[in-house]
């Protein structure tokens, strides 16, 4: 294997022209979200890249990340650039198996000391590490032990980015993100349940391009996809502007294509590229088929008080409350006014009749 | 806590113990009004009590000619921000899912660019407002600290509100925990302030009118 | 008992306190609006003279009696409490600087009825030594001799016999089963004997049965204007009492605003009792007479009149368009001044304010809220029903220097009466 | 973005606007003019561009379609052809499955991935004197 060729390098010896190169890089460029005056640069940058050793981790997942990655058919961009990169360790992907899959995780951490990059999908079972092991060791020691040499981590999924479903409440296995247990290394989140494919072959273009985490939102998130909501980037806002919603899945606003907002669209509080880059090869996205978005690439949104409950109602029985608090301020307050009246009724036998010679003070008259 | 938590947090148990305080608050002070009672009247009555009530209650949303002439600014800001405060809160899609949610009925919402016209209007009428407590001399002779801070806590819903719209300073779901929690501070300081006029302001119509009613004054 | 104190005064706030004023307390939003409804304030631009802020006793002890939070602030030793200073600072508010006219109780956006808790505060007051010295005197007049002007039963005879001489009529005292009781002010007796004359007139003209009271011809009421329930209901009880014993079916007011609001409506519920007999003012009877056609007129005053509202009669009492009625027989040139009616301006001496000396220049300057309603309309003579408003008036058109004469209604009415044919066969 | 027939099944197809048309239209206007100003090029990417179902295939008909039209085969087919404003291209990439993988409007006289590239003319001059050899 030629490890350390550049990908131009690695293209050619496939035989693809400059012409082909160019291509690949305008649209590697839109894959990243980059205006497209940044194609010279990326060029020249993919001119210099290397491949690098990956290596990927799946811990409490259920590989609909690896799944979203590799529904992308070759050779598509995302297919060149896993020719373009050393995937040396990947449960459902790689060929070995047993003690010749984990060699070969030893063996890359060695060889790349300090320059590989660890993908890290499923979230860390922290309440007992018996709930997930690989070849017999823990999630949690086999992250403490990739990590170690890592350049950086990339957590796809929200799983490894925020702890995900399997973080939900109760949250049994105490799942954790990968970035609760590692704080030492640059690590980025690429949420979503899954995230969308080219934002995760997008994010791995950036780092084979220019060798550099890109720009990260305050959550961990690259900008470059997660830098607007959905809800502002949604071909439905006019609506939500106008005050048009659907109410029903099944009425008339739904069918004219209402702003979803009121069955329980979190677009105004989720941050991804979905409106923009969409799903299958670009062909629809959750609310262009109707649904509101369930907010999947933001922290625990498992637990937002319901995928059909609008953002702004109580994620409490507010009624009942209305209800038993109605009875106990009126318990009290019938306590209280009785209180009132009685010290009125004492003001009142208290009164002494005033007489003419109670109004003047002193040694009046 | 992260955002998400805050926000969880402020929709859910905050929102809950807001609603206890003002539930409880505001029955309980209603009830310790009405209990005080009042004596009934032994005079000859010229009109009806019931009629003169009721009807006060209507007319003293309008306000004398007299009164519209000589303290103009005060009926004009009041109206605007009183008008403002009821269409932000009660014709904007959230709030109506908010109120369908709770109580099960719903209705029609107003486009957001009227809600956030009506909200820029009602925040830079509220800033006259205050600018007026401030300088004109009866106003400020009778203001004191529960004034000043019914004012801050009335605005904070609105500015919260225009940024969390906006996405202004922040990111939207800890904008929106602000904004909830900012209504929060008002439901919990609704029945310890003059916050309270908005219920018992019938009452006093009630009895105003009830008085003049009875004796045949339309008031 | 012995004197008043404090603690009575505190006290007799806390029986005062009832849902309603706990309404309009709960209500108030600070808007100052009542401040531009007021005279006290318009003419002198004190802000101390707020209405709402008048009642700052009374808004203290409900705070701290009939309320949670005002309560355990108490409890806490926080909460700004009632005290003799606060009282006399209050003093000139609530009595020199209020007539308790009710303008405040009908521009209130809240609704808060402000004359209602004046009233109410006066009692708080007067109990705790905080009257004035004037009205106490005026109240022990009345009390003790019958008048608060000191006018006892010789002078009100004399009176009459000349009204007798006069108009030439028998005018019934102590008449028993006559219709009508007449009641008296004693600014009438004193001031404008004319009016006994006028009714006697008016009486004769439309063929009424009426007496006056030897023991209960006093209408006004100082009680109420002080602030002192037992004595506003011995007072009151005195005239009830005459109007059982004369087994009358009416008790008529006279052209006196308090004197109205005390028999009117304060009476039985201060004597605790209903009557057994209707009350109605002057003005009231003459209009139902020029409904029966019994009161028929001849001729007009040509000059350009006015109606001046009394507070108590019109917005207080709720008798508005009877005066207008009788006015518009007489009157050539019936004109009215901007806000009359309901929302007329207090001529500014009510409420007792007329019998504080004390506070006789500032009555004189908020005078001239009248005077700019008067320049507004250029009214050649000005009619009004309340003998307390008209010698007000007068001090207050000769202070601004304006040459308008102020005339009762009745006596105007009496002035106008037509020849006194049988009634139902005029046909003027 | 969109794929270049409209999807059955979109909720509201056609309904729905986001009224990004016309700003992208001005834009090419405002593209053209620095071109014939100062030789100024231009691109823009549609797929950062958010599009309701059938507003790309509007902006497409309405560019409509001018005197050139050019098919690469490099790493999949790419269709370049120049609209019925000289000057203003549309660039589509395609992967060998024929799925969009972008596409560009270019304001210049010449898309430059139509030019032959150097290093390709130094490969073919290469291997064209390999087989004359």
């Amino acid at each position: 294997m030629a490890k350390h060729k550049s990908l131009l390098e690695t293209l050619q010896h496939q035989g693809i022209s400059r012409r082909s190169f160019l291509k690949f890089c305008a649209s590697t460029a839109s894959l990243m979200a980059l205006p497209p005056a940044m194609i010279p640069a990326v060029a020249s940058a993919l001119e210099q890249a290397r491949r690098p050793s990956v290596i990927w981790l799946s811990f409490q997942e259920c590989t609909g990340c690896t799944e979203s990655l590799t529904r992308s058919h070759s050779p598509t961009v995302e297919g060149l650039i896993f020719d373009a990169i050393s995937l040396d360790y990947h449960h459902t992907l790689q060929a070995a198996s047993g003690h010749a899959a984990e060699a070969a995780r030893t063996a890359a951490m060695e060889e790349n000391y300090g320059n590989y990059l660890v993908v890290v999908d499923g979230s860390i079972p922290t309440a007992n590490p018996g709930y997930s092991t690989i070849a017999g060791i823990s999630n949690r020691d086999m992250l403490l032990e990739t990590a170690t040499g890592a350049a950086a981590i990339i957590s796809v999924g929200s799983c490894a980015a925020f702890g995900g479903i399997p973080h939900a409440k109760p949250n049994p296995t105490g799942a954790v993100a990968v970035s609760d247990l590692i704080t030492d290394k640059p690590i980025i989140n690429v949420s979503g349940c899954p995230p969308i494919p080219v934002v995760i072959s997008g994010v791995l273009t950036h780092f084979l391009t220019f060798g550099t985490i890109p720009a990260l939102d305050a959550l961990g998130r690259p900008k470059a996809f997660f830098g607007q909501s959905i809800h502002d980037r949604c071909y439905r806002r006019p609506f939500y502007d106008k005050g048009l919603f659907a109410e029903s899945f099944d009425d008339e606003g739904a069918k004219k294509g209402w702003c979803l907002y009121k069955l329980g669209c979190k677009g105004p509080t989720t941050f991804n590229a979905c409106a923009t880059a969409k799903w299958n090869s670009g062909t629809s996205f959750p609310i262009q088929s109707g649904h509101p978005c369930l907010g999947c690439s933001e922290p625990d949104f498992w637990d937002g008080g319901g995928f059909y409950k609008p953002l702004s109602t109580p994620t409490e029985d507010i009624a009942a409350t209305l209800v038993y608090g109605a009875a106990a301020g009126a318990a009290a307050g019938v306590a209280l006014g009785t209180l009132n009246h009685a010290r009125k009724t004492r003001a009142q036998q208290a009164h002494a009749p005033v007489t003419v010679d109670d109004l003047e003070k002193g040694d009046g008259q | 806590m992260n955002e998400t938590e805050f926000l969880m947090w402020v929709r859910g148990p905050a929102f809950q113990i807001a609603t206890i305080v003002f539930v409880v608050g505001v029955v309980v002070r209603v009830l310790e009004i009405l209990l005080l009672g009042r004596k009934g009247n032994l005079a000859e009555a010229r009109g009806s009590a019931t009629a003169g009530g009721l009807r006060t209650i209507l007319t003293r949303m309008w306000p004398d000619r007299g009164t519209l002439q000589r303290s103009t600014f005060t009926v004009v800001t009041g109206y605007v921000f009183h008008i403002g405060l009821f269409v932000t809160i009660f014709l904007s899609a959230p709030h109506i899912l908010l109120i369908r949610d709770v109580f099960g009925v719903g209705w029609a919402s107003l486009p957001t660019t009227i809600i956030d016209a009506t909200t820029v209007v009602t925040i830079i009428t509220l800033l006259a407002v205050l600018v007026y407590r401030l300088t004109n001399p009866v106003q400020r002779f009778l203001s004191g600290f529960q004034d000043y801070f019914v004012w801050l806590v009335t605005i904070l819903p609105l500015v919260t509100g225009y940024l969390a719209f906006h996405r202004i300073g922040m990111t939207p779901p800890m904008l929106l925990a602000i904004h909830i929690l900012s209504v929060e501070l008002l439901m919990v300081s609704f029945p310890f302030t003059k916050l309270m006029h908005a219920f018992t302001l019938f009452m006093a119509r009630w009895y105003n009118g009830a008085i003049a009613g009875y004796r045949g004054v339309r008031s | 008992m012995n004197g008043p104190s404090l603690e009575r005064g505190i006290n007799a706030l806390k029986e005062q306190i009832d849902a309603p004023v706990a309404a309009f307390f709960n209500s108030c939003v600070h808007c100052g609006l009542c401040a531009e409804a007021c005279l006290f304030y318009t003419e002198t631009r004190s802000p101390n003279r707020t209405p709402i802020h008048k009642l700052e006793p009374l808004r203290r002890v409900w705070k701290s009696e009939y309320t949670f939070w005002g309560r355990l602030a108490s409890a806490l030793g926080l909460g700004k409490q009632v005290d003799d200073d606060l009282l006399t600072e209050w003093e000139t508010l609530v009595y020199d600087s209020c007539t308790m006219c009710g303008r405040c109780s009908m521009v209130c956006p809240v609704g808060n009825d402000i004359a209602y808790m004046i009233r109410k505060v006066r009692e708080g007051m007067a109990a705790s030594g905080h009257a004035p010295p004037d009205l106490i005197g005026a109240t022990r007049r009345a009390v003790t001799i019958g008048s608060p002007m000191g006018v006892k039963l010789p002078a009100l005879q004399a009176q009459i016999r000349h009204a007798e001489k006069e108009t030439g009529l028998k005018i019934p005292v102590d008449v028993e089963g006559a219709d009508y009781l007449c009641t008296l002010s004693s600014m009438e007796i004193m001031n404008f004997p004319e009016y006994i004359s006028a009714i006697a007139r008016i009486f004769e003209h439309a063929g009424v049965s009426w007496t006056i009271a030897s023991d209960g011809f006093e209408a006004t009421n100082s009680g109420i204007q002080i602030g002192v329930s037992e004595i506003a209901a011995e007072l009151v009880e005195r005239v009830v009492k005459a109007a059982e014993r004369l087994k009358v079916k009416a008790v008529i007011s006279p052209e006196c605003g308090h004197a109205y609001m005390a028999i009117r409506w304060e009476g039985p519920n201060l004597i605790g009792r209903p009557y057994g007999f209707k009350v109605l003012h002057i003005t009231e009877l003459l209009d139902e007479l020029r409904k029966e056609g019994r009161l028929r007129t001849r001729g007009r005053e040509a000059q350009r009149l006015t109606y001046h509202d009394p507070c108590q009669i019109a917005r207080r009492g709720g008798v508005v368009e009877q005066p207008r009625n009788l006015l518009n027989m007489v009157a050539e040139d019936f004109v009215e001044m901007p806000e009359a009616g309901i929302m007329n301006w207090c001529c500014g001496a009510g409420g007792g304010v007329s019998t504080n000396e004390r506070a006789d220049d500032l009555r004189l300057t908020v005078f001239n809220r009248k005077k700019a309603q008067l320049d507004a309309i250029h009214a050649e003579g000005m009619v009004s029903a309340c003998s307390n408003c008209r010698i007000h008036l007068e001090d207050g058109l000769e202070k601004y220097h304006m040459d308008i004469p102020v005339l009762s209604l009745t006596e105007t009415i009496a002035a106008h009466l037509a020849d006194n044919t049988p009634a139902g066969e005029g046909s003027s | 973005m969109g794929s270049a027939t409209p999807v059955d099944g979109d909720c509201g197809s056609g309904a729905v606007r986001t009224g990004n048309v016309l700003p992208l239209l001005h834009e090419i206007r405002h593209a053209l003019q620095r071109w014939l100003d100062a030789g100024e090029p231009a691109m823009i990417d549609l797929r950062s561009i958010p599009m309701a179902p059938g507003e790309e295939d509007e902006l497409v008909s309405l560019l409509g379609e001018g005197e050139v039209h050019a098919r690469l085969s490099a790493l999949g087919p790419s269709d370049i052809y120049e609209t019925r404003f000289p000057g203003v291209w549309l660039v589509t990439h395609y992967n060998d499955n024929e799925e969009i993988m972008s596409r560009f409007i270019e304001v210049i006289d010449m898309p430059s991935i139509l030019k032959s590239q150097t290093e390709d003319i130094r490969d073919g001059q290469e291997r064209l004197a390999a087989q004359l050899r």
